[in-house]
């Protein structure tokens, strides 16, 4: 009797064991296939529902709102679920997560990183047969356009935003933009008219203007650099010099000679006091910018995000502003061959298997991409900027626009002058690892300026620095 | 016992906990256990239906890579000074709190708070309390624009003010930091349980060594902590697994990057090792869980032993 | 050492605060306490005989009155100045020592000039516990011994420090039946044996009546009687000493005294010279009666029982307060099994009381 | 032995040492106190933090040198809180997911540790030896495998997601068999003699004297709901199926996507709210039942 029941039991309990493992380990390929576009293009007749992971507030989801109802106008079958998944890195661990169970949503903010992870799953879809095709589909007002991109349209993203979709190594196109903010400087336009400075184009002339303010407020901090990570792929993309390749068997290629020398010459301006950085400051620079000249440690300029503009800005004091904010482009290796960072939320499509449901999420991006009153719509919403030119001949948006300045309209002018470099924008390389080589410069630069070295010593220390950088960036692709 | 023939009663009733602590706990620790011994194992890669050698290349990758070194002794470092720290502090709290009447409740209450509350805002206000706010610490450009709360108080009784957590600020700073944080995390439990501990002594011996005249210190080695030691070997075990297990309060304090500006990853621990490497190397980081428990066994199994020849009756 | 007790008072605030209720424990003690003697503290409980204890061993601070260990007060000075040495009730032997670790442990806490060199510690301890007979037992742990020894190890750790007084919580309680006999014998030895003057606690009337030198009975915090067990037991203040003491107790009957004669029910069973005619409470001690043809008071005859030596007479009254009345006589006595029994009273075991204060009434 | 009096006390005056074992009493007694405020205060001031916070403006709360006072209270940092975060519909959620799954987990707790406790069969310390050991493996580790088991049980935004993964806890049952060891086995044997079934006798017996136990596993299995906050965002993708923590992170961006932290911390403490008034009321049982858990360990 005894025996029985004890066999009974640990029998059940390896039956369910191996039942659970069969049932999981056959999961193997849970990818959905390639997209291959149907014979009869998009079935408007067909009801289907998409979703979309995004990161927007919740006013910009009142404008996505409001243009989902213009959407439905021209394809009334297409239902859209959108949900806010935190921030930036909450939609990617959220939609890693739900690729491994074939769960994933239909569309998706994304940065060149999340599409690179989500690529080692094979679980993007490249756009180019969507948006090379030139199917027509008819909507429900009765017009009839093609499917895919036209080459006015494809042309009138500013090219460098543009160009993100298609750096995964494989001449793919896999994401489309949909709005952007750049690093801009900020000025402290009052304090340079006072003292006659010139807004610096070049580093060059950064450095030598640091040197002056610092005789004029030695107790200052010249410049302030949010991003250090920022600085150095962008010094990288002026200087022409390698930063990483998606290509290839070694990915991080940024520990030379060139790149060594700018860490070095930062490091140097560093210990001057000419400039610190978010980390090393341990807040936003904006604080430092924003503080009253009087007080010590203040800034006058600020490298930060187009985006956050409004926090560049210093409280009122008496109902006015203490000074005038000017915003200038960064500053340059090569002031004719401007090299400006890109940032701000792409779309990237999932697989699946219907492809009636790719179809109507790329039409869905194709609407909110190229769509010029939501293009305008969200960027004054959001204070980032448009992806497409022509939202400049909008005339609600050109109005927008001609109200920059440096106090109230702050964020205007952020976006007046990115929309000013859209020949500026370049993007790096993304692949597996991109956002860890992205981390590492950062930390690298924090090592190598606040740590304290003989003169004699500093070149073979940063040299371990970088080597250590590189060394951590394999390590963490499992290299 | 009685119950002899009615065996599977038992199993009745520990069917339903059974059910899902097979699905929702073995079966992880399967997979887990699966996932370590396949060789650079990746989830992404593996959804992909890409296959992997089996072998332990990713027990190899752990052990002797630098980082993980640093994270090991980063976290016996604190487990060696929180626990004591927190425990001695929990127990002269709990003493002294014994020793009163009035406020004794109130008091109480107060320190059990922390307990009940969302610790999301926590890590942030410690920060804010430790924070420098400048640039160039530590040479003739100094330039502090603001010191947080407590280099204030250090300032006032005219001290000089402490780098805690900012750039360049030095390992055993960070390291005082994290200690003040998790100890102020771990009191309420332990001050709980040593209390009720306390409360639970016969005031007879208490009578007893009063008549003897016996000081308060010897009191309190003598006849409190021995009496205790059952409480105190069980905050000690808790503290010890919990203290390996340590991660978030350094995130609240330091961020992601696990260490202050300049020193990222310096501070980082075991599972902050895992954590960084399950997002993309799934077989590391079940890898690394799996040393990690066995370190937690082999700490719990000498704990046990040792209390179990230091604890009386 | 002699100790002295004077207007010793202790009040115990009321728990709630609303209700002024304060509790009287000890109300106005005053006796001294002779030197080398060993002191029954005895009363039922909630008497206060605990608590004047715990006075005296200074754990208790009193509401009033003062305490002298010989000519010193030390009515302000607390436990561990007192050199006193406490016994507790359940003996608080602390669980994770030794016996010897138990032992030496008061002689540790010593300071200053009064400390002792390691060897005579040790000594001492070894010549206390000696003293209670458990030196082979010194390296086991409390709870590996009965409960006679942890008693003894009390009792040594207590005396190891050679106290001015040694005070006993309720010794015996925890103790069974032929243990307790053997112990309080033993307690008495120790006693006599060091001199030292011992206070002991109980409710048990037999065992402090057995051992001790002077009794002091008490009740709701006040003291009834203090004096040597035999002359409390002759010679009771009032009727709830007299009930209190003596096994079997003492028999109560309603009576009355009428023309310096004590009339129980319709008889007249004693002279009573001197005293005024008033209803009394009568006490009789079980010895008391006489087994006499010729005696006044009748009883109806219920049983006998045969106890060797002494005989004990059950028998009923209507007058009887007890269900029953319980006589004690020579087994030289013949009783006669019949239907009543007739006694005599011997006069010096009849106690009168009043029936309004219950004090005694002497004749 | 009487003639070796100790005879200290002769040698004092023995007022002297009257008053000076008074003064070190209050002495030590003041110390005591002035340590426990210290560390009150110490414990609180976080709590005072999240508070102020609250109430400042972005821009007061950004400013380099921290201010111990709103300059200017905003108490609109509350309703912008509460309104941004649909915490209405989470509060529910969360309410409703925290309910049953105590229930749920109580009843299974319950039937395990009287099994542990009360009940022979063979196997039965090998088996609780294994669950104590599951108890040390890091839990997040376990999260990919389990998020894979309830998406293939198709459980995502349910409530059955939120409840049912974490009804088992090794902990609880281990607390509670502890507590149900410390109940004579006479009482088990004498209810057998009369007749009494298990159930009748868990009900009657067990569970009323393991009160306390179960007490603060409800509250610690509570506070588990309240808090729980990676599990859920990951679960659902339906925001009307989140629970309250996750408002927390959600809802407070400004228009750059830069956290609003005033009425992040204004949503933390009404959060917390919730929290800190069971706590009062119920302070009593909830430290009973955590210290006597904890004892018996």
């Amino acid at each position: 009797m005894k025996f029985r029941k004890i066999l009974v039991s640990v029998l059940l309990v390896v039956a369910m064991l191996t039942s659970m493992l069969s049932l999981f380990s056959c999961g193997g390929n849970k990818v959905a296939p390639e997209f291959k576009m149907p014979e009869n293009g998009f079935d408007i007749s067909k009801k289907v529902t998409i979703t979309f992971y995004h990161t927007m507030g919740a006013n910009l989801r009142e404008v996505l709102d409001a243009y989902i109802v213009e959407f439905n106008k021209l394809y009334p079958n297409i239902k859209i679920e959108h949900k806010q998944v935190g921030g930036y890195d909450d939609v990617r661990k959220t939609i890693s997560t739900e690729i491994t169970v074939g769960d994933q949503p239909n569309i998706a903010y994304c940065y060149p990183d999340h599409v690179a992870l989500y690529n080692m799953s094979k679980a993007v879809q490249t756009l180019d047969v969507l948006m090379n095709s030139d199917k027509t589909v008819k909507d429900a007002l009765g017009n009839e356009t093609i499917i895919g991109l036209t080459q006015e349209q494809k042309d009138d993203f500013i090219k460098g935003y543009y160009e993100e979709g298609m750096q995964y190594g494989d001449g793919k196109m896999y994401t489309l933009p949909l709005s952007k903010s750049t690093e801009v400087l900020y000025y402290n336009k009052t304090f340079f008219d006072e003292h006659n400075l010139q807004v610096p184009k070049t580093w060059d002339e950064l450095e030598a203007l640091c040197a002056k303010i610092k005789e004029i407020d030695p107790d200052c901090i010249p410049l302030g650099y949010d991003s250090e990570a920022n600085w150095f792929i962008t010094m990288c993309e002026q200087l022409g010099s390698d930063y990483t390749t998606a290509n290839g068997d070694n990915n991080f290629i940024f520990n030379n000679e060139t790149n060594r020398n700018f860490v070095k010459r930062f490091r140097e301006w560093y210990k001057l006091g000419y400039v610190t950085t978010q980390e090393i400051h341990g807040a936003y620079t904006s604080s430092l910018f924003t503080m009253a000249a009087t007080e010590k440690g203040n800034s006058y300029m600020s490298i930060g995000s187009s985006a956050g503009a409004t926090h560049q800005r210093p409280a009122k004091v008496n109902g006015a502003y203490p000074f005038e904010v000017g915003i200038a482009t960064v500053p340059q290796m090569d002031a004719n061959n401007p090299k400006v960072i890109s940032q701000g939320p792409s779309l990237c499509i999932f697989k699946k298997s219907n492809p009636q449901e790719v179809l109507a999420s790329w039409l869905f991006v194709k609407y909110l991409t190229t769509k010029v009153e939501f293009q305008a719509e969200f960027s004054m919403a959001s204070g980032y900027i448009p992806v497409i030119k022509s939202v400049k001949e909008n005339p609600i948006y050109a109005d927008y626009l001609n109200k920059a300045d440096g106090g109230d309209f702050i964020t205007t002018l952020s976006v007046k002058v990115g929309l000013e470099q859209e020949n500026a924008y370049y993007t790096s390389p993304a692949f597996n690892g991109s956002s860890v080589a992205r981390d590492q410069v950062g930390y690298l630069i924090q090592r190598c300026f606040v740590a304290t070295w003989k003169d004699s010593e500093v070149d073979a220390k940063i040299k371990a620095e970088f080597d250590k950088a590189v060394k951590e960036c394999k390590y963490q692709i499992g290299k | 016992m009685v119950e002899s023939k009615h065996r599977w009663k038992a199993w009745l009733y520990l069917a339903p906990a059974i059910i899902l602590l097979l699905i929702f706990t073995v079966w992880p620790i399967i997979n887990t256990l699966h996932m370590s011994v396949q060789e650079g194992y990746n989830q992404s890669l593996a959804v992909a239906g890409h296959e992997f050698e089996y072998g332990f290349g990713n027990f190899e990758r752990v052990i002797e890579y630098d980082n993980f070194i640093t994270c090991l002794k980063n976290t016996m470092i604190l487990c060696v000074l929180t626990v004591p720290l927190s425990t001695i502090l929990a127990l002269v709290i709990a003493v002294c709190l014994n020793s009163i009447k009035p406020l004794s409740r109130f008091l109480q209450t107060i320190y059990f708070l922390p307990y009940v509350t969302n610790s999301i805002a926590i890590g942030m206000v410690f920060a804010a309390m430790f924070n420098i706010v400048g640039n160039n610490i530590g040479n003739e450009n100094e330039l502090i624009t603001t010191a947080g709360i407590i280099n204030n108080v250090i300032e006032f009784f005219g001290g000089d003010p402490v780098n805690w957590i900012n750039a360049g600020s030095s390992y055993w700073a960070n390291i005082t930091v994290m200690t003040i944080y998790i100890v102020w995390n771990a009191l309420p439990f332990k001050i709980l349980i040593l209390l009720g501990g306390l409360q639970s002594v016969n005031k007879q011996y208490y009578d007893a060594a009063k008549v003897d005249g016996t000081s308060r210190f010897r009191v309190f080695t003598k006849i409190t902590v021995p009496l205790l030691s059952p409480m105190i070997a069980y905050v000690v075990i808790t503290g010890f697994i919990g203290g390996f297990k340590e991660y978030s309060s350094i995130v609240g304090i330091f961020g992601e990057k696990m260490g202050p500006t300049g020193a990222d990853g310096s501070l980082n621990t075991m599972v902050g090792f895992i954590y960084n490497a399950i997002e993309s190397q799934q077989g590391t980081a079940s890898a690394a869980a799996l040393i990690l428990f066995g370190i937690i066994f082999i700490v719990t199994m000498i704990n046990l032993y040792v209390s179990k020849k230091k604890t009386h009756y | 050492m002699k100790i002295v007790l004077q207007n010793l008072t202790k009040i115990f605030p009321s728990r709630n605060k609303k209700v002024k209720d304060e509790v009287v424990a000890v109300s106005d003690f005053t006796f001294e306490i002779p030197d080398g003697k060993l002191i029954g503290l005895l009363g039922p409980s909630g008497c206060g005989k605990s608590t004047t204890l715990y006075m005296i061993s200074g754990l208790q601070k009193p509401s009033g009155g003062k305490i002298f260990f010989g000519d010193d007060d030390v009515t302000g000075l607390s436990a561990e100045n007192r050199g006193v040495g406490l016994v507790f009730q359940n003996y608080a032997l602390y669980p994770h020592m030794t016996v010897k670790q138990n032992i030496l442990f008061p002689l540790q806490n010593l300071k200053g000039k009064d400390k002792l060199p390691k060897d005579v510690m040790i000594e001492r301890a070894y010549t206390a516990a000696k003293l209670v007979q458990i030196d082979n037992l010194m390296d086991r742990k409390p709870s590996e011994l009965s409960g006679g020894q942890q008693q003894r190890v009390a009792i040594a750790r207590a005396l190891v420090k050679m106290p001015k007084v040694l005070l006993l919580d309720e010794p015996l309680s925890n103790l069974d039946a032929r243990l307790r006999l053997q112990t309080r014998e033993e307690i008495r030895r120790i006693q006599k044996e060091t001199g030292i003057t011992t206070i002991f606690v109980t409710h048990d009337q037999e065992e402090a009546m057995s051992i001790s030198d002077l009794i002091v009975v008490m009740k709701l915090g006040v003291v009834q009687q203090i004096g040597a067990p035999q002359d409390v037991y002759d010679d009771p203040t009032n009727l709830f000493v007299a009930k209190f003491l003596g096994t079997p107790p003492i028999n109560v009957f309603d009576g009355r005294v009428e023309g310096e004669k004590l009339y129980i029910g319709d008889a007249a069973v004693l002279d009573v010279p001197g005293v005024s005619d008033q209803p009394v409470t009568v006490g009789i001690r079980p010895e008391g009666f006489n087994i006499d043809p010729n005696g006044t008071f009748v009883c109806n005859l219920q049983n006998v029982e045969i106890m060797g030596r002494d005989v004990s007479v059950v028998s009923t009254n209507e007058a009887s307060l007890n269900p029953v009345i319980r006589s004690i006589v020579n087994s030289d006595n013949k009783i006669e099994m019949g239907e009543t029994v007739t006694f005599s009273l011997k006069s010096h075991k009849v106690f009168l009381f009043s029936k309004e204060d219950e004090s005694r009434i002497y004749f | 032995m009487a003639d070796n009096m100790n005879v200290t006390l002769q040698e004092k005056d023995l007022k002297k040492v009257g008053v000076a074992q008074r003064i070190s009493g209050v002495f030590a007694k003041i110390l005591c106190y002035a340590f426990l405020f210290l560390i009150a205060i110490i414990v609180l001031f976080p709590f005072y933090w999240m508070i102020i916070s609250s109430l400042k403006t972005l821009a007061e709360y950004k400013l380099p040198v921290p201010t111990l006072f709103p300059k200017e209270i905003v108490w609109h940092n509350y309703v912008e809180a509460f309104d941004a975060a649909n915490l209405g519909t989470l509060f529910k959620n969360t309410v409703i997911v925290g309910i049953v799954s105590t229930i749920l987990s109580l009843i299974i707790t319950v039937l395990s540790a009287f099994a542990f406790a009360r009940l022979e069969f063979k196997g039965k310390n090998a088996l609780f030896a294994a669950l104590l050991a599951t108890m040390m493996i890091p839990g997040e580790l376990f999260t990919i495998t389990n998020y894979q088991t309830v998406s293939m049980f198709n459980w995502k935004d349910t409530y059955t997601v939120l409840i049912v993964p974490f009804l088992v806890s090794v902990f609880y049952i281990y607390l509670l068999r502890q507590n149900f060891l410390q109940i004579p086995n006479e009482l088990y044997l004498a209810a057998k003699v009369d007749g009494t079934s298990d159930i009748k006798y868990l009900w009657k017996v067990m569970i009323p004297l393991a009160l306390p136990t179960l007490i603060s596993i409800t509250i610690l299995k509570m506070m588990g709901a309240w808090n729980s906050y990676m599990w859920p965002k990951l679960v659902t993708s339906n925001p009307n199926m989140e629970l309250i923590t996750n408002g927390l992170r959600n809802a407070y961006s400004d228009v750059s996507g830069e956290t609003n932290f005033p009425v992040q911390m204004a949503a933390v403490a009404i959060v917390s709210a919730p929290l800190f008034l069971v706590f009062l009321f119920l302070r009593k049982y909830i430290m009973k039942g955590v210290s006597r858990s904890g004892i018996k360990g």
